[in-house]
């Protein structure tokens, strides 16, 4: 049975903003980001699984009991969680007693109370600001206190919104550490919203994308970056390149091509021909050369270089090969190869690597 | 004429000074009347009552707010009009005989500044993060723990409200008179005999007593703002 | 205290010529609560007014505040019920005469059934009575009004020191407060009290008590009016005074009552009647 | 006895059906009085005074609001008595000849509520974010902005304020009575007209004279509430 | 003359807290981004700079003028700049009202302030929540919010504490594009705190490492990331590979060797025989091959794979060739390639991407 299953919940707003019928299963022991751009409802769905807010409609099972109805059960089940908000707010009494709130409120015992709230405060290196006035502390420090003071309580189920929003990458790779031997050690159930694609990956073993109320894909992160099934998530998760194409003719039974501004592709896929569709190439995929080689890759184009961009130690390659190609290459392989903007290059990648949906999704 | 507050003060000290039996019975008597009914008044009735106002949805929640805070404008003589017609001999509660003693004292201070301080610990609380009682039950506090915790946040003001509340009880006249009665050695407290002072035009004495109010009043706030400065935001003590 | 500015004084700018309706602005009277509270003032304040081109004020306080706001000069005139301290004001000089207008008498009243057994005792007596059997409850004003003064005059007369009294016993109650609120609270007590028979009729109706003693001479309660020296009204206080003592008016005191209480609330007495000026 | 209650009600009903003149013509001043003080006390000072204190610090700030707080519980016939010590006559300003006038009785309530709207104010300028006036410096607000924002933002404190300062103005008598005299025509307000009625033993009318200020209260408190619910936090609409 | 100078600034709190003496000059033109981790005192110098707050010592000359002393003059230098802060307050007015205060505090003309306002919106995206009450507005939705009316003031010296921090990584595109376009068309100079070290890098012209109230150094993005002078930067930064080494030889002017582990590198560098140092490598200088090939690299080590993480669409790879050596490729190669934990790898680095600093430092 799933921990928590959450059916056609529905979130509406004064000004008719509003959550569309969102559906969701996590089963005990899931790691499941839920990634999305800003305003899509990430912190209402999360908000709603606390139980802080009442749905229109739709109903929470939480361990195969309705919440949304009892109070009593509520806050029963609302123990059972944890909830590190997106702005955490402190109160205003001292570090370690925001931390241990959670527990007093539990009833727990003054001397255990202690033992983990001291491990906790060690667990997110602020146990020197002990005794500070928690409003006094910085952002980060701010929403470590937040995640601390969560991690008491040992929850069955973590809501995490944005958790290492506000952390440096060193915190945040801390923080990340934390959450996995938590998931390793306790098998606790996550739930994190997260604008990171690349945190959704390392910690979570699904992944559900959150767009303008809609749950639009959920799958594994694998699944979701190299497989988007609507265009819309293809945006999100960013794959580099989305072509506007349309099927030509079917060369065997899983590749076709795909004529795309007067450039033909070759793709795996089942459409049929003369169907409109997007044309999604990952950046990572598309390998440059200098010279024409002769390689695996079915689709091999060319063109100047029309735009270069770093992006951390990668830097990304816009080639103009009738339509605009987008790759990464390394920092290092710029040097080596002397590009610039203007250099005439190659490129290619395999028909495997197309990823082809209908453009009616 | 300036001298009058001259005189009225150096009244006060002598007063203090001399340790005058009947005003020390009086003033103590005072603080009594005053702390029991705001006693009452704000840990039975408003503060308990002002959370569950704040914190819950129910219809007619503005027009329970906005008569709460009308009754703020209810006059002290009128609440001795009503104290008295519920207590007095023939009145309903007459059987209590509380009518001419210090409990009606008590009973009437308690019914004018429940208003009072429920609207203070209302608008305490609704001045507070609504982030706040948010928090807590994510943190998984109960209704009554969440409650707690924002009073605690919403201090200032709670004590403001006793504060008020206090200050009123122990200033006010109208009940006090009228169903106390102004009885000497029984129901007599500073404002009755400053009023009684005032009539029969001893000036400086009244407004003595008025001082010696005034520094009951500090005595007691300050014992209570030391609670509040224990932990005001930061820039009060810079 | 009140001459220091001679030479502007509008005292004897006015007495010369000006006609009373220069002097525009009002006329403040402060008169003891006994007179007001029986709504004689009520009547009368239209019919001055009708007749002079004055505001006439009228501030209803205790014989002892109103005898104060004449010493500051904050009122123009006063009516009040304290023989011995009219004199003393006048003789400071704060007033230029005492005119007696009105008189009534004093009421010891108390339950119906008697429990002290005072009915038709001399005040004198009754009050020896009560300290001595204890057997009922003595509300008094214990304000220093002229009630209250009324009532020391009596200890006295009956040769108790007003201390003793004080300290009698839990029988003797000191109110410390209005007429009104002390025959409250002597009907509650179910005791005695002294009252001005203005005030008791206008209660008597919300009271269980009856008048037990109503005569003797020192229950004799008289009214005077009383022009402040450093009025800068002289000739509108003066009006006053005349329209007090003034035929048509002592008539309409005198019946004054009969309508409300089926009895007159004050004898008029302007002039050299007794028994206003013993 | 309960019927009190009721034969006070039909009176007060009674009263304001006929539109009694003379009760009329008491309401329309005890309003104008109020009125009167309680903006003065809170535009010219309480608000300005008390966002100063507020927001500025200087040594002896704990000591001038532990003060504000302690004139919480002068009572109005102390104020009473200051004020005509002040006024009368022969005082420092009886010059202005204000004493016995309706000028007097708007000088002393102001005086008398001027620590409660102050305290209050400074109460509800210490409950809102300190984010919100570092927010509004950062974005070049000058400080008497930086001021108005924040006094928008309290705005229910404030408000509370205003309206708890106008209720203890109209509902006191001690300073109406001492130095307005209860004039009749003049200076009679409903809370010394009440006082003389009761004196007089008419508790029936007295109390529908009190209902009659509980009304006037609710009608001017509503229009205060009304601009202050415009922009309530939400989970009061819902 | 620099737009901004900061000279010998202190902040200390209460219990002790303390940025330490810090010095800055910001040309003109300048877009500085101060990097640093939770605590470091990244908001308190921000926060000195707009002159919220008073500095324990220490001067702030804006445009030439101390700014530290004088009322009006702060409230005059304070005009011409803005400051998104870091976790931003909204008023409770809707977000047409909070985007124009800025303006009417500054006495704008209402029709331009409305002209202004809604371009403002419209470029932040927040057109439609015009009449919503900021109050109810998402986590990023309110920092869009807080840069738009930082930007209708049109400051000359922009300060963004952390700007992107609550942004997906769409909007954070978004914002980034709108700064970038703000730099070119009005030369705006900027402070900007930022844990993303990467969107440092893409803005900024300047870089500053602060560390525990410490500003350990400044330069170019290339210089700090490159040739970190202090171990606790390279650490912040993140280079990736930071051995123990102690200089064994000098192989010629400009060559030395390296003892590490037991094994030797060889590297540029200055230092004397026997000095303890810091041998750093950046991961992306680190190629690594299946077989050993014949390459200009000087430095070649080989050993077995100990773990593999991924990292966006990279893969980090740490080899154990007897002192643990990390690197990165693309999640393609590692296909390709065929890798797995254990698989033996060789990993070469040249002499030029080894960067030493001394232990001292
Ligand atoms: N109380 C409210 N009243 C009106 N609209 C609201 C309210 N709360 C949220 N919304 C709107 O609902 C939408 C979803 O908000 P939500 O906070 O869930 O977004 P999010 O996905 O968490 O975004 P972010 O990444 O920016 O935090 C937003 O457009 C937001 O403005
Ligand atoms: N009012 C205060 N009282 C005491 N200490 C404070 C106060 N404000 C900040 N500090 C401390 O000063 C240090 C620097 O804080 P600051 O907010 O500048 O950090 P930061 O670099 O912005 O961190 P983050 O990235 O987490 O926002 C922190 O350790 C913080 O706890
Ligand atoms: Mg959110
Ligand atoms: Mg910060």
């Amino acid at each position: 049975m799933a921990l928590l299953e959450v059916i056609d919940l529905q979130q509406q707003f004064k000004d008719s903003y509003s959550l569309k019928s969102v559906n969701l299963n996590i089963e005990k022991g899931d790691v499941f980001a839920l990634i999305g751009p800003t305003g899509a409802g990430k912190t209402t769905i999360l908000r709603l699984i606390d139980l802080l807010d009442q749905p229109v409609s739709g109903r929470i099972l939480f361990d195969g009991i309705d919440v949304t109805k009892s109070k009593s059960e509520r806050l029963k089940a609302r123990r059972r969680m944890a909830y590190v908000q997106q702005r955490p707010t402190v109160f205003s009494m001292n570090v370690y007693d925001n931390v241990s709130v959670g527990l007093k409120w539990r009833h727990v015992k003054r001397q255990s109370i202690k033992e983990t709230v001291e491990q906790a405060l060690h667990l997110v290196g602020l146990a020197d600001h002990r005794k500070r006035d928690a409003k006094t502390l910085s952002g980060g420090e701010t929403q470590r206190v937040a995640i601390a003071r969560a991690l008491v309580t040992k929850p069955e189920l973590l809501l995490l919104d944005e958790p290492t929003a506000n952390l440096d990458p060193i915190s945040t790779e801390q923080t990340e550490e934390i959450l996995e031997n938590i998931i390793e050690a306790r098998q606790t159930t996550m739930i994190m919203s997260t604008h990171d694609r690349s945190q959704g990956q390392r910690l979570a073993n699904r992944m559900g994308v959150l767009i303008d109320g809609d749950i639009l894909q959920v799958g594994t992160p694998a699944e979701i970056f190299r497989s988007p099934i609507r265009k819309r998530v293809a945006d999100f998760v960013g794959v580099g390149n989305m072509l506007d194409g349309v099927i030509e003719a079917r060369v065997d039974e899983s590749l076709v091509t795909i004529q795309v501004n007067g450039n033909v592709l070759q793709a795996i896929s089942d459409f049929d021909e003369g169907e409109k569709v997007w044309v999604l190439v990952r950046t990572e995929d598309v390998t440059f050369s200098l010279h024409k080689t002769s390689t695996s890759a079915r689709n091999t184009f060319e063109g100047p270089i029309k735009r270069m961009t770093p992006v951390g130690t990668l830097v990304r390659i816009e080639i103009d090969c009738g339509f605009p190609l987008v790759g990464v290459v390394t920092a290092k392989t710029v040097a080596e190869m002397g590009l610039e903007t203007g250099s005439h290059l190659f490129a290619s990648f395999k028909a495997t690597a197309v990823h082809v949906i209908h453009r009616r999704n | 004429m300036e001298n009058s507050f001259w005189d009225a003060f150096v009244e006060a000290l002598r007063l203090i000074r001399t340790l005058d039996p009947e005003v020390m019975e009086i003033t103590w008597r005072s603080l009594q009347l005053a702390a029991s009914s705001s006693t009452i008044a704000f840990f039975l009735i408003a503060l308990p009552l002002g959370t569950l106002i704040h914190f819950n949805r129910f219809p007619g929640k503005r027009l329970v707010i906005s008569t709460i805070q009308t009754l703020f404008a209810m006059p002290a003589v009128a609440v001795g009009l009503i104290t008295y017609t519920l207590l007095s001999r023939s009145g309903p509660f007459g059987d209590l005989e509380w009518y001419l003693t210090p409990a009606a004292i008590v009973f009437g201070q308690t019914l004018l500044i429940t208003p009072v301080m429920l609207g203070l610990v209302i608008s305490a609380l609704n001045a507070i993060d609504k982030a706040i009682p948010e928090t807590a039950t994510a943190l998984g506090a109960s209704r009554f723990q969440t409650y707690i915790i924002c009073i605690r946040e919403a201090k200032f003001g709670i004590l403001t409200a006793l504060v008020m509340g206090f200050g009123r009880a122990v200033s006010e006249v109208g009940v006090s008179m009228m169903v106390g009665g102004n009885i000497r050695e029984f129901t007599r407290t500073l404002t009755t005999a400053i009023a009684l002072e005032t009539s029969k035009g001893e000036r400086e004495l009244a407004l003595a007593l008025g001082i010696i109010l005034i520094l009951l009043a500090f005595v007691i706030n300050f014992a209570l703002l030391s609670l509040q400065y224990r932990k005001l935001p930061w820039h009060y003590w810079k | 205290a009140c001459d220091s500015d001679d030479t502007e004084s509008p005292v004897t700018a006015s007495t010369e010529v000006e006609p009373t309706n220069g002097e525009s602005g009002r006329l403040k009277v402060a008169t003891t609560t006994s007179l007001d509270n029986t709504g004689l003032w009520e009547t009368l304040e239209p019919l001055f007014e009708e007749q002079n081109d004055v505001d006439l004020d009228i501030v209803a306080v205790g014989t002892g505040i109103a005898l104060e706001y004449g010493r500051n000069g904050d009122v123009d005139v006063i009516t009040v019920h304290s023989k011995a301290r009219e004199i003393e004001y006048v003789d400071e000089g704060y007033g230029l005469e005492r005119i007696p207008f009105a008189y009534n008498y004093f009421l010891i009243v108390g339950p119906e059934d008697d429990p002290a057994g005072i009915r038709g005792m001399s005040p004198e007596d009754a009050f020896k009575t009560l300290f001595g059997s204890e057997a009922g409850t003595f509300v008094s004003r214990g304000d220093d009004s002229g009630t209250h003064g009324k009532e020391k005059t009596i200890w006295a007369n009956a040769g108790y020191e007003y201390e003793d009294v004080q300290s009698a016993g839990s029988w003797y109650l000191e109110a410390g407060s209005g007429m009104g609120a002390t025959l409250v609270m002597a009907d509650e007590k179910q005791g005695y009290t002294l009252t001005d028979a203005g005030t008791y009729l206008s209660y008597k109706g919300d009271l269980e008590l009856v008048p037990i003693v109503d005569e003797g001479d020192t229950l004799l309660n008289v009214y005077s009016i009383i022009v402040g020296t450093n009025t800068e009204m002289p000739q509108a206080a003066q009006k006053l005074v005349d329209f007090l003592t003034s035929d048509e008016i002592q008539h309409i005191m005198g019946n004054f009552g009969f309508e409300e209480y089926g009895m007159a609330l004050f004898t008029p007495c302007a002039g050299p009647i007794a028994p206003c000026n013993n």
